[in-house]
């Protein structure tokens, strides 16, 4: 077996979230590159979404921003921003979102806006929202994409950019959040599942290699394990080699 | 009919201070070289509207233009934070910046209600979020039929929108394609308007995707070849990539930004 | 995916009996051998919606297929009055016709919400008219910024929608050009939908002015040359006006009505 | 002087009326013709706008539909449907709307839905509203084209279907319509306009050789008279050349 960086075994594990012939809403990095390995392999049918108004493109490299040409040259039609949102993402057309986070908590909720001092004055401005709200809303599901660190795994999100599932079960309903939430986070240690009946994230699986401990310190509050906690296959060889050839085809691109 | 302008001088006739100001384009087509001419006629005050505010506006506020941004995203996309636009939030660096923030769904929808001539716009947005505890801008509304609660934003009405396009004809007919993100609305919305563009042509061929303002709709038309560098303009230049990556250098520092803003743009002559 | 059907069974699965079914095709791509499928299959008591019911909902409702008519404007166009439509709603021939009445406007932004999976929609219209004493789907709302009063109409979201277009590939992906109305928004409102088409290529070459509806959005997708006719399919077909003056005279008497619809539609095959 | 129809002369007061750089919202029939009639003579920039989705179409022929494909094949833009309403006509960007009617009262309001009975049992069903009530609303004025007689000029409209003045100076405003009105009525008799200070439809101009008399008996109530009264132009040779050329267009299409 090949060896592998943390970042490619965290990246082909969200890859594997995918589900071929569903559609999926694209941010640009790791998002974008688990779901292009995820047409370059179990699922040639995804429909990648990018907020630029790229429908069904199908980069035969990675783009470089959302907004790379090759997106649109690919895509079966590209729409005015307004429509992305209002007539694909808002009525729940769109299977599964793909979300990054700065902080985030147990129960799913994002910041990606500001850390520390408060508002109007913080510690760290982060570029905000985007489409990260309503993504978090109305898509079927959503898969968080983040690096696990007790910075980033925190007790209190700063700031609530994009809702998960609020303060506990019943909260998205309550609020008329149509989609399913976050369902799974993605981390370089593991993969976190929402419980069924808490709603919180819950450690369902381990990379190859890690521990439970290094997991427990990587995390902000005290971590739920589930009882039958398992280990994630590592990449295969071919997850790792079209993996790696789509890392080289936006080298040579930058 | 759009009057064909310099850059020049359409930007010292279409904007003026305490204007509010939108530059549009998402990743393709971002209206640059009108970014600089602004900052070369050292306008003050502006409050400037923008779903990404990236380099551009990152250059603008570090060039003290700016006194409020209204924006959905603000990040040098696929690099990393702003520099200028931080140093501006955390430190007052040149001067104060107040924040109006919302999602891109809310962004989209002022400038869709703008274009349309209504006062708001409806969403299935922010619910939940903090946002709405930051701005008087976001409000409830309730269905008038199934007594639903949803969210309402103010259509955005830019005293002025500045866009950068592939074409335009001699009477002013502006042609793009591509990614055309929010520019329509962004345009429609304003109050008056000014289009860069690569190529003034005779006639314009129809090409799939495009996206056409009619002149009459259009105050202005400047013709400004490669004045959406280092972004791009799908069918005449690619993006510089490694402009986003090294503008990170460039803006980290304040001094090093105040040198290239006086070497590229303040002492760089106008593209047209 | 959509499923690539024929024409008789696509109608079987997805139009049902009290059904609230859309046609839509403004003058040009009207899915007229859908309509003529729809009357073969003698369904009955549907709730049909259309900004225009031109001859096609004439014959619809001539045939006894509908139960109320959701609309804006229904005349022949360029000819006249719709003999069927004014028969149904003075004598309740052959069973009596409900009517909502809408401007186009109203009806536009009803599927706009629909397809934006919004409740209602808001604009500015209606106001002053009588329209709004005759149905209670028209509402005032007041802007929570401004306090301005506008009007609201309710989403439409049609149980299914049918489209005609020039052309689909194998995965049913869909593309229309020229005049497209709102096809789009009235299949993206609906739950299901069915687009016939001039056409099924390996491949769909770009077009001016197109407009693509992905094949995971479509329900399905049936393959009928020809199946605008009297209307047309630009590229393919040009309009039969004459048909339209023709069916002035035809639909003038019950009788002869009887005799067109059985001869040309009962009586004809399904084209595919 | 050639010799010519009522309609003919109806049509080319009508195309008068349209300024050379404005924006027209065009109907099929007879302000198609005028419309078209005004941009081949003293108008070659007068922008067509047909509720289709034709944005400044040029069409060398008359267009037997609003969309027919000579609309399309010579726009600036095709757009769809509910962008016509809401970029273009909402905000007030059409300068001029062009109006028929099948009942139309002193103050311009207008009836295309039901003459008689009531409205769920109506003596005669017509097409009903279309674009009609929001271009009365919004363009920056209209200008009614409709033939004159007691049976379409009456005391009170059945139904308002579009409206005009309403009841009379002020309504407008009241009501939030932010277009102009009804400026302009071009009949086969002659025209009429609104008096700036009652709303009222004053006749002002008559075709050459109709009298006021007969005027005020195809008038259903009492037709208020211009004090200065005069005569419109008859149609010069160049207006009824084109005039007729145009039809002749339609005709072989047709």
């Amino acid at each position: 077996m090949s060896q592998y960086t943390a970042d490619e075994m965290m990246t082909v594990a969200a890859a594997r979230q995918l589900r071929d012939g569903t559609a999926c809403f694209v941010g640009i990095g790791l998002p974008s590159t688990a779901a292009n390995l995820a047409r370059a392999t179990h699922a040639p049918e995804l429909v990648l979404i990018y907020e630029s108004g790229c429908l069904g493109a199908k980069p035969d490299r990675l783009p470089l921003s959302i907004g790379d040409g090759v997106l649109a040259d690919t895509a079966d039609a590209v729409i005015p921003v307004p429509e992305v949102f209002n007539y694909w993402l808002q009525p729940g057309r769109i299977d599964v979102g793909f979300l990054g986070a700065a902080q985030l908590d147990r129960y799913g909720n994002i910041n990606t806006t500001v850390i520390g001092g408060d508002y109007t004055d913080p510690k760290v401005r982060l570029p905000g929202a985007g489409g990260a709200p309503e993504i978090a809303a109305s898509c079927g599901e959503v898969v968080v994409i983040v690096r696990q660190s007790r910075r980033t795994f925190t007790e209190r999100v700063d700031f609530v950019t994009s809702v998960g599932y609020g303060a506990g079960p019943g909260d998205r309903a309550r609020l008329g959040l149509r989609g399913g939430g976050p369902r799974t986070v993605i981390t370089d240690l593991g993969i976190l599942e929402a419980d069924p009946d808490s709603c919180e994230l819950t450690l369902t699986r381990l990379h190859p290699g890690v521990t439970v401990e290094r997991a427990r310190e990587a995390t902000g509050w005290p971590l739920a394990v589930a009882q039958d906690l398992s280990t994630v296959e590592p990449p295969t060889a071919e997850e790792l080699a079209v993996l790696r050839a789509l890392e080289a085809t936006m080298r040579a691109a930058a | 009919m759009a009057k064909l302008v310099s850059l020049a001088d359409g930007v010292a006739e279409l904007v003026r201070d305490g204007d509010t100001v939108a530059l549009e384009g998402f990743t393709h087509l971002i209206p640059f070289a009108a970014g600089h001419e602004i900052i070369r006629q050292e306008r003050r005050d502006l409050t400037l509207v923008r779903m990404t505010p990236d380099v551009v506006y990152d250059q603008l506020i570090g060039a003290g233009c700016a006194r409020r941004l209204v924006f959905s995203w603000g990040g040098n996309p696929g690099v990393g934070s702003l520099h200028r636009f931080r140093d501006a939030v955390q430190n007052s660096w040149p001067v104060p910046l107040e924040l109006e923030e919302h999602s891109h769904a809310g962004m989209a929808n002022r400038y869709v209600a703008g274009a349309s001539g209504l006062p708001f716009a409806v969403l299935r947005g922010y619910t939940g979020t903090d946002l709405p505890r930051h701005t008087t801008n976001i409000r409830s509304i309730d269905c008038p039929f199934t007594g639903e609660t949803l969210t309402a934003v103010p259509a955005l009405n830019p005293d002025v929108t500045v866009v950068h396009a592939q074409r335009a004809d001699r009477a002013g007919n502006v042609q793009m394609w591509g990614i055309t993100g929010v520019q329509k609305e962004a345009v429609l919305a304003a109050r008056r308007s000014l289009v860069t563009v690569e190529e003034i042509v005779d006639e314009l061929t129809p090409v799939p995707g495009q996206v056409v303002l009619p002149g009459w709709a259009v105050t202005a038309v400047a013709h400004v070849p490669g004045g959406a560098h280092p972004s791009y303009a799908q069918g005449y230049s690619v993006r510089d990539n490694a402009f986003y990556v090294a503008w990170d250098e460039i803006s980290r520092d304040r001094d090093t930004f105040q040198q290239w803003i006086e070497r590229h743009v303040r002492k760089a002559e106008a593209k047209a």
